[in-house]
């Protein structure tokens, strides 16, 4: 099973998070892969689904502080559209696929790092479990 | 070089410090080197035109309180004398040298050691002759209370034909009250100079129609007439006040136009604040405000009962321990029991912090500020704009990442009190800030595109809808004719929240279509 | 228009068969209008059937025109034939035409079909038509009282209108007669209350078999 | 007409916003500051997002930072500061003093060896810009040898330069009130006491408090509204960043206690009353001023004030206590105002003249936090309207 994590991340907020994350030094691991979209709004169930279906481990996507989306709410749709995902996932049994939606604001990036490493580390111990 | 220079001052007779003496300030001025002459102009505010014909000179430094600024009466001297900039400077004498020092012999002393600097710095300037400015679209300004008016005139200034709308009479906004009090007949000042640019066309009473993009702007449709076409929307309407909650209580608005027609307001008179909504300190500046002008003018005992005193704004401070000083008793609250029958009231109330009981009897008035908000016509405008309300109040989405005058809807600005509580030196700084924004963003060629902006595949468009819903920035329309949602590009900011949305898959974003994302998402 | 809703996927998973080949259609009117099953709603249930607990052994995705056209049926013979259930993301008319056309094949309903309704704003559907084949719309100021009143009552409003809401759902649901009662009053044609009105004729409603619609002036 | 040349004094959030604004519209513009780094006191302010964005402002410092990095035109003259001032014949002339960079930033390439290969840690990077070199230095040159594009030079040299300006903007900014001048505050006596501004340090690093601590207290209107320090204007912006910081380590360490003594709260924001209700479940507000502290034998800081209800003095000791320092005029303004015949007002900050931007008809503007306590955002929306009103006076075409 391939272990990618796929970040698909908004051009403003969530992209400076993650710059601010390596500036810091903060490194991710390899299996994370970085998307770019223009806002978390443009992210749907059908990019998530593919994404997984594709062989994608996990799909996080990674937008604005709530309130803070340069779109008004682009951010929430997406949120919307990962609990979609995630009740269809669990609905139909996917197992040791997930979809997350984390929220970022352009100065955090030890805690983004940390939040990150956590989905990392969930998807390793539930390996282990098995 | 010296005798070039002219100073002319108002008399400051309105001045507690005031009037200055002319003579002393003459002779005083005769050993100066660089001051040639000096003009006091009594009441300079007071028919300014009669007044300027006896300055004459080609280098003038003028001198007087704020009023005079606001009142117009520096640009009138700049028109009537063709006086450009680095050929004239104001200073603002009345808060920067007469608030300062006590006895005369100072104020003079160091008014003349001010004029002396400013006259150094205004002989070595030359004038910087200003270039016409042409922007060929015409702007639309929704609002003529203060920020509208102001707006109109900062645009005027660029040389861009303005319209001014108005559904009704436009109030004095909270947090503007201070400054109607401060200056009276401002407002009325400023709308004769509106109505009289030619820059500025003035619709009163006027219901605004559909607004429609178009390339590079919009129209605007109004009563029956013909559509009008403009570059950009300035929506500037002012907040008002909702009524007193209680019944026989006063608000604000009724409070400032029972004092600006100066009635007489006696005996025990109570403020209530912080009751439905909090305070902001803009409206706590007008209170203070009011409460001194009350105080000055009749012998009322005034009781200000509030949760927290907000005075965060730049001299607030000295206003509050100054109406302190005067007798205005502030006293904190909790638990406040209004009792009301049919406006004869009983306040009661503890101490927020020892909980001791105190208790007003029978005021003679009492003065409740009401939540500040839209009115129904501006709110009806706002929705006309397609402009989001979050929380019903303001008109603008509190995004981080917008420029403070956007809108959700690009080439729509909002300017004033409407965007959030504001004296009025911050709307008047607002209102410089549109135009800046305006010529920042919306250059004479109109709004540039974005990169990714959306297309619709007229074969796959089912013609739903969902995509004109979803737009934050009303970029789709409905093409009836062709059956399929169309955007309008310069309005598209490129977000792709209608691709994602779309049930059909028919809307493409420039530059980065569904195929050649999910590609590269694999080639990760 | 004809308003659904998708199955929750564990019914879905139920009802198919493992190891078949399966092919999701979905209708590019109704149903992709009310956001059920367009294309983009075939793209993310096949997906989940490729990822679900339950093995396929091919999972493809189409959407065509309208499933309650035959002709636009015809075009994808060739797709169903490689199939071996087709799971029908239209309403029910829909999946009973493919079922006609496909009388070989299981043909599975992905959808719950729900009523003739409008969009009431993003996400909000609400059912403004029964099809009771007696129109009384002209008389009750465009309101529908048979869909509105949620007894289907004709002759005003029963003890349980309470503040111009119904008592099924006091919080949300207006009384359908209210709003026809303030409409009527606006209108200043109240008196067309005043006739009592017969019982429902519901010989032209769902009686008698499947309801058929035959105009002469439009058959070939 | 050749273009129009205009020097900003302080490149703090407003100066670069006015300095970005101005070369957006083709004016040449000359960015002055006494760092060797943009962005001012805020550059190193931390964010306060809780679960949702609560509108602190820094964002905006980095983005401003950035646009002045990638898309400015202007250029930027660190460690410097204005010397003279004249005005003749036409423009202004403006003496600025420099003194050279250890790092050369137009020729740094942000690799980071030089903060490896340091030893004192004396090399920080600006989030956004590039590397300088703080006061650690000992200037050993190790990272003159480790820097791979010689962009490192130990010495320090000292030059006054003279250009011709057609417009001065000075946003000379603000200093953070400093409790070490009073003793009741207990400032620089004990390490556990610390001010709003060194808080924002550690929010910017994203430490926030040490592990074990369990109670922390918020002092607020520390130099503000108080005649005792001289300070008697409210610094407007002490309760949102305070309420903000609290809020955001009651989610970092739901356990932790926050008490917040306070003598009035400023309404800040459009969303105040939402986010002042959502506080008052979290932290246990306490209305009483004046405050002393003082440290008890095990060190812990101990907050003296005024209980009401009992009309006694209490005392209550916590982990670390917050002094919410004030906004105070910055050391420079009175040797500006000076330079360039400005008044000071009774706080003494910078008295903008007339329409609340610059002296008319002048050509010295002033801009953000020097003229009065700003928040960011504040500052934001200060630069737009001072660069449309150096732009009106220098009659510029857009």
């Amino acid at each position: 099973m391939s272990d990618s994590i796929l970040i698909v991340h908004c051009a403003e907020g969530a992209k400076k998070a993650l710059a601010r994350m390596t500036e810091e030094g903060h490194e991710l691991p390899p299996q994370f892969k970085t998307f770019e979209l223009p806002c978390t709004g443009s992210v749907n169930e059908v990019l998530l689904m593919e994404n997984l279906q594709n062989g994608a481990n996990g799909v996080v996507v990674l937008g604005c502080r709530r309130e803070n989306c340069k779109h008004l709410d682009g951010n929430l749709k997406a949120e919307r559209k990962v609990a979609r995902v995630k009740r269809l996932l669990s609905e139909a049994g996917v197992e040791g696929k997930f979809v997350e939606m984390v929220y970022a604001a352009p100065d955090e990036g030890k805690r983004l790092h940390e939040t990150l490493l956590g989905y990392l580390r969930a998807g390793e111990a539930e390996d282990k479990s098995k | 070089m010296s005798d070039s220079i002219v100073a002319v001052l108002c008399d400051q007779q309105c001045s507690s410090k005031g009037p200055l003496q002319k003579t002393s300030l003459t002779k005083r001025l005769s050993q100066s080197s660089t001051i040639g002459k000096l003009i006091l102009l009594d009441k300079a505010c007071q028919d300014p035109e009669k007044k300027l014909k006896k300055v004459t000179g080609r280098k003038v430094l003028f001198g007087g309180c704020p009023y005079l600024e606001e009142s117009g009466f520096y640009s009138l001297a700049a028109e009537s004398l063709g006086l450009d900039p680095g050929e004239m400077l104001v200073t603002d004498v009345k808060s920067s040298i007469l608030d300062l020092y006590d006895n005369s012999e100072t104020i003079e002393e160091n008014l003349i050691g001010r004029l002396e600097s400013l006259g150094r710095l205004l002989a070595d300037s030359a004038p910087l002759k200003d270039r016409p400015v042409k922007l060929k679209r015409n702007v639309l300004i929704f609002g003529s209370g203060y920020s509208g008016l102001k707006t109109a005139l900062e645009l005027s200034g660029e040389k861009l034909s303005v319209d001014l709308v108005e559904t009704e009479e436009p109030p004095l906004a909270p947090g503007c009250l201070a400054a109607g009090l401060g200056s009276p007949g401002l407002i009325e000042e400023l709308t004769e100079r509106v109505r009289t640019s030619e820059h500025v066309a003035v619709f009163p009473q006027t219901q605004m129609g559909p607004i429609r993009s178009v390339e590079k702007g919009f129209t605007v449709s109004f009563g029956r007439g013909e559509p009008r076409e403009y570059g950009a929307v300035i929506f500037a309407p002012e907040r008002t006040e909702a009524p007193a909650e209680q019944i026989g209580a006063w608000n604000l608005t009724r409070l400032y136009e029972w004092i600006g027609e100066r009635r007489p307001i006696k005996g025990r008179i109570v403020f209530v604040l912080d009751r439905s909504s909090e305070t902001p300190p803009e409206v706590t500046q007008d209170i203070l405000t009011a409460a001194k002008v009350i105080k000055e003018r009749s012998h009322a005992e005034i009781w200000i009962l509030l949760k927290h005193i907000r005075v965060a704004l730049p001299g607030l401070q000295e206003l509050y321990d100054s109406t302190r000083e005067m007798g205005v008793i502030f006293v904190k609250y909790r638990n406040l029991r209004l009792h009301n029958e049919f406006g004869d009231f009983q306040i009661a109330g503890e101490d927020p912090q020892s909980g001791a009981p105190f208790r007003i009897d029978n005021p003679d008035r009492v003065i409740i500020p009401g939540t500040s908000g839209l009115s129904a016509s501006a709110a009806s405008a706002a929705e006309t704009l397609g402009l989001r309300l979050p929380g019903g109040r303001y008109t603008q989405p509190y995004s981080l990442w917008r420029l403070a005058n956007e809108s959700n809807h690009p080439g729509v600005l909002v300017c004033g009190s409407a965007r959030g509580n504001m004296d009025a030196e911050g709307v008047a700084a607002d209102a410089a800030s549109v135009v800046q924004t305006l010529r920042a963003r919306m250059v004479p060629e109109g709004i540039t595109p974005v990169e990714h902006i959306a297309s619709v595949d007229a074969d796959r468009c089912v013609f739903c809808l969902t995509c004109v819903r979803v737009c934050p920035y009303h970029a789709m329309e409905k093409n009836i004719e062709e059956r399929v949602a169309q955007p309008v590009t310069t309005a598209c900011q490129g977000c792709g929240i209608c691709a994602a949305e779309c049930p059909a898959e028919a809307i493409d974003m420039r530059n980065l279509s569904r195929e050649s994302v999910l590609a590269a998402m694999q080639a990760l | 228009m004809i308003v659904a809703e998708q199955k929750p996927i564990n019914m879905i998973l139920d009802m198919l068969p493992e190891n078949k080949r399966v092919l999701v259609v979905g209708c590019d009117t109704c149903v992709t209008v009310c956001l059920a099953g367009g294309e983009k709603e075939v793209k993310i249930l096949s997906a989940a059937l490729r990822m679900a607990r339950k093995q396929f052994a091919e999972v493809k995705g189409i959407s065509i025109e309208r499933q309650c056209d035959g002709e636009f049926i015809a075009e994808i013979r060739e797709q169903v034939a490689q199939s071996d259930v087709v799971l029908s993301m239209a309403c029910g008319a829909g999946v009973q035409m493919m079922s006609d056309f496909f009388p070989e094949k299981a043909v599975l309903p992905a959808l719950n079909t729900l009523f003739m309704g409008s969009n009431e704003g993003a996400g909000y559907w609400l059912e403004r038509c029964l099809g009771c084949g007696d129109c009384v719309l002209d008389l009750t100021a465009g309101i529908c009282p048979r869909t509105r009143c949620s007894k289907g009552l004709m002759n005003g409003p029963c003890g349980g209108s309470e503040n111009g809401k119904c008592e099924v759902d006091p919080e949300n649901l207006d009384c359908g007669w209210n709003l026809i009662y303030q409409r009527l009053k606006s209108l200043n044609r109240l008196d067309t209350l005043m006739p009592i009105r017969p019982p429902q004729d519901w010989s032209k409603s769902h009686d008698g078999g499947p309801r058929r619609l035959i105009r002469e002036d439009v058959k070939l | 007409m050749a273009s129009r040349k205009v020097c900003v004094i302080g490149a703090g959030i407003s100066g670069i916003s006015v300095a970005n604004d101005l070369s957006r519209a083709g004016i040449d513009v000359l960015l002055v500051d006494k760092n060797p780094y943009p962005g001012g006191q805020s550059v190193f302010y931390g964010c306060k997002a809780t679960d949702e964005c609560v509108r602190c402002g820094v964002c905006l410092v980095r983005e401003a930072v950035a646009t002045l990095k990638n898309q400015s035109t202007a250029r930027c003259h660190f460690s410097s500061r204005p010397v003279g001032y004249r005005a003749s014949g036409g423009s202004m002339e403006l003496d600025i003093q420099t003194t050279a960079n250890p790092i050369d930033w137009q020729a740094c390439v942000e690799c980071g060896r030089c903060q490896e290969a340091c030893p004192e840690q004396a090399i920080q990077r600006v989030p956004g810009w590039k590397y300088f070199v703080n006061q650690n230095c000992t200037a050993c040159g190790k990272c003159v040898d480790a820097c791979p594009v010689g962009a490192i030079s130990l010495e320090r040299s000292t030059e006054t330069k003279t250009m011709q300006v057609d417009g001065i903007v000075l946003a000379a900014g603000f200093e953070p009130f400093d409790p070490g001048i009073n003793r009741k505050w207990g400032f620089g006596a004990n390490p556990r006491v610390v001010t709003g501004s060194q808080m924002e340090n550690l929010f910017f690093q994203e430490k926030y408090l040490p592990r074990e601590a369990q109670s922390v207290a918020f002092v607020q209107c520390v130099g503000s509204r108080s005649l005792m320090e001289g300070e008697k204007h409210c610094s407007r912006v002490c309760c949102a960043y305070a309420l903000r910081m609290a809020g955001r380590l009651k989610e970092e360490y739901p356990d932790l206690d926050i008490d917040f003594y306070y003598m009035d709260i400023q309404r800040f924001g459009k969303n105040f009353e939402e986010f002042w209700k959502q506080m008052q479940g979290k932290i246990n507000l306490i209305a009483s001023n004046p405050i002393s502290i003082r440290t008890d034998k095990q060190g812990l800081p101990v907050v003296r004030y005024e209980s009401l209800p009992e009309l006694a003095c209490r005392e209550q000791p916590y982990d670390v206590v917050v002094l919410s320092n004030g906004i105070t005029p910055a050391a420079e303004s009175e040797s500006l105002a000076d330079l360039f015949s400005l008044d000071l007002d009774a706080a003494g900050f910078i008295r903008p003249a007339g329409n609340g931007s610059s002296v008319t008809g002048s050509r010295v503007f002033t801009a953000g936090a020097c003229k009065r306590p700003m928040r960011i955002d504040d500052c934001v929306e200060d630069a737009a309207t001072v660069t449309r009103r150096v732009m009106q006076n220098l009659g510029v075409q857009p």
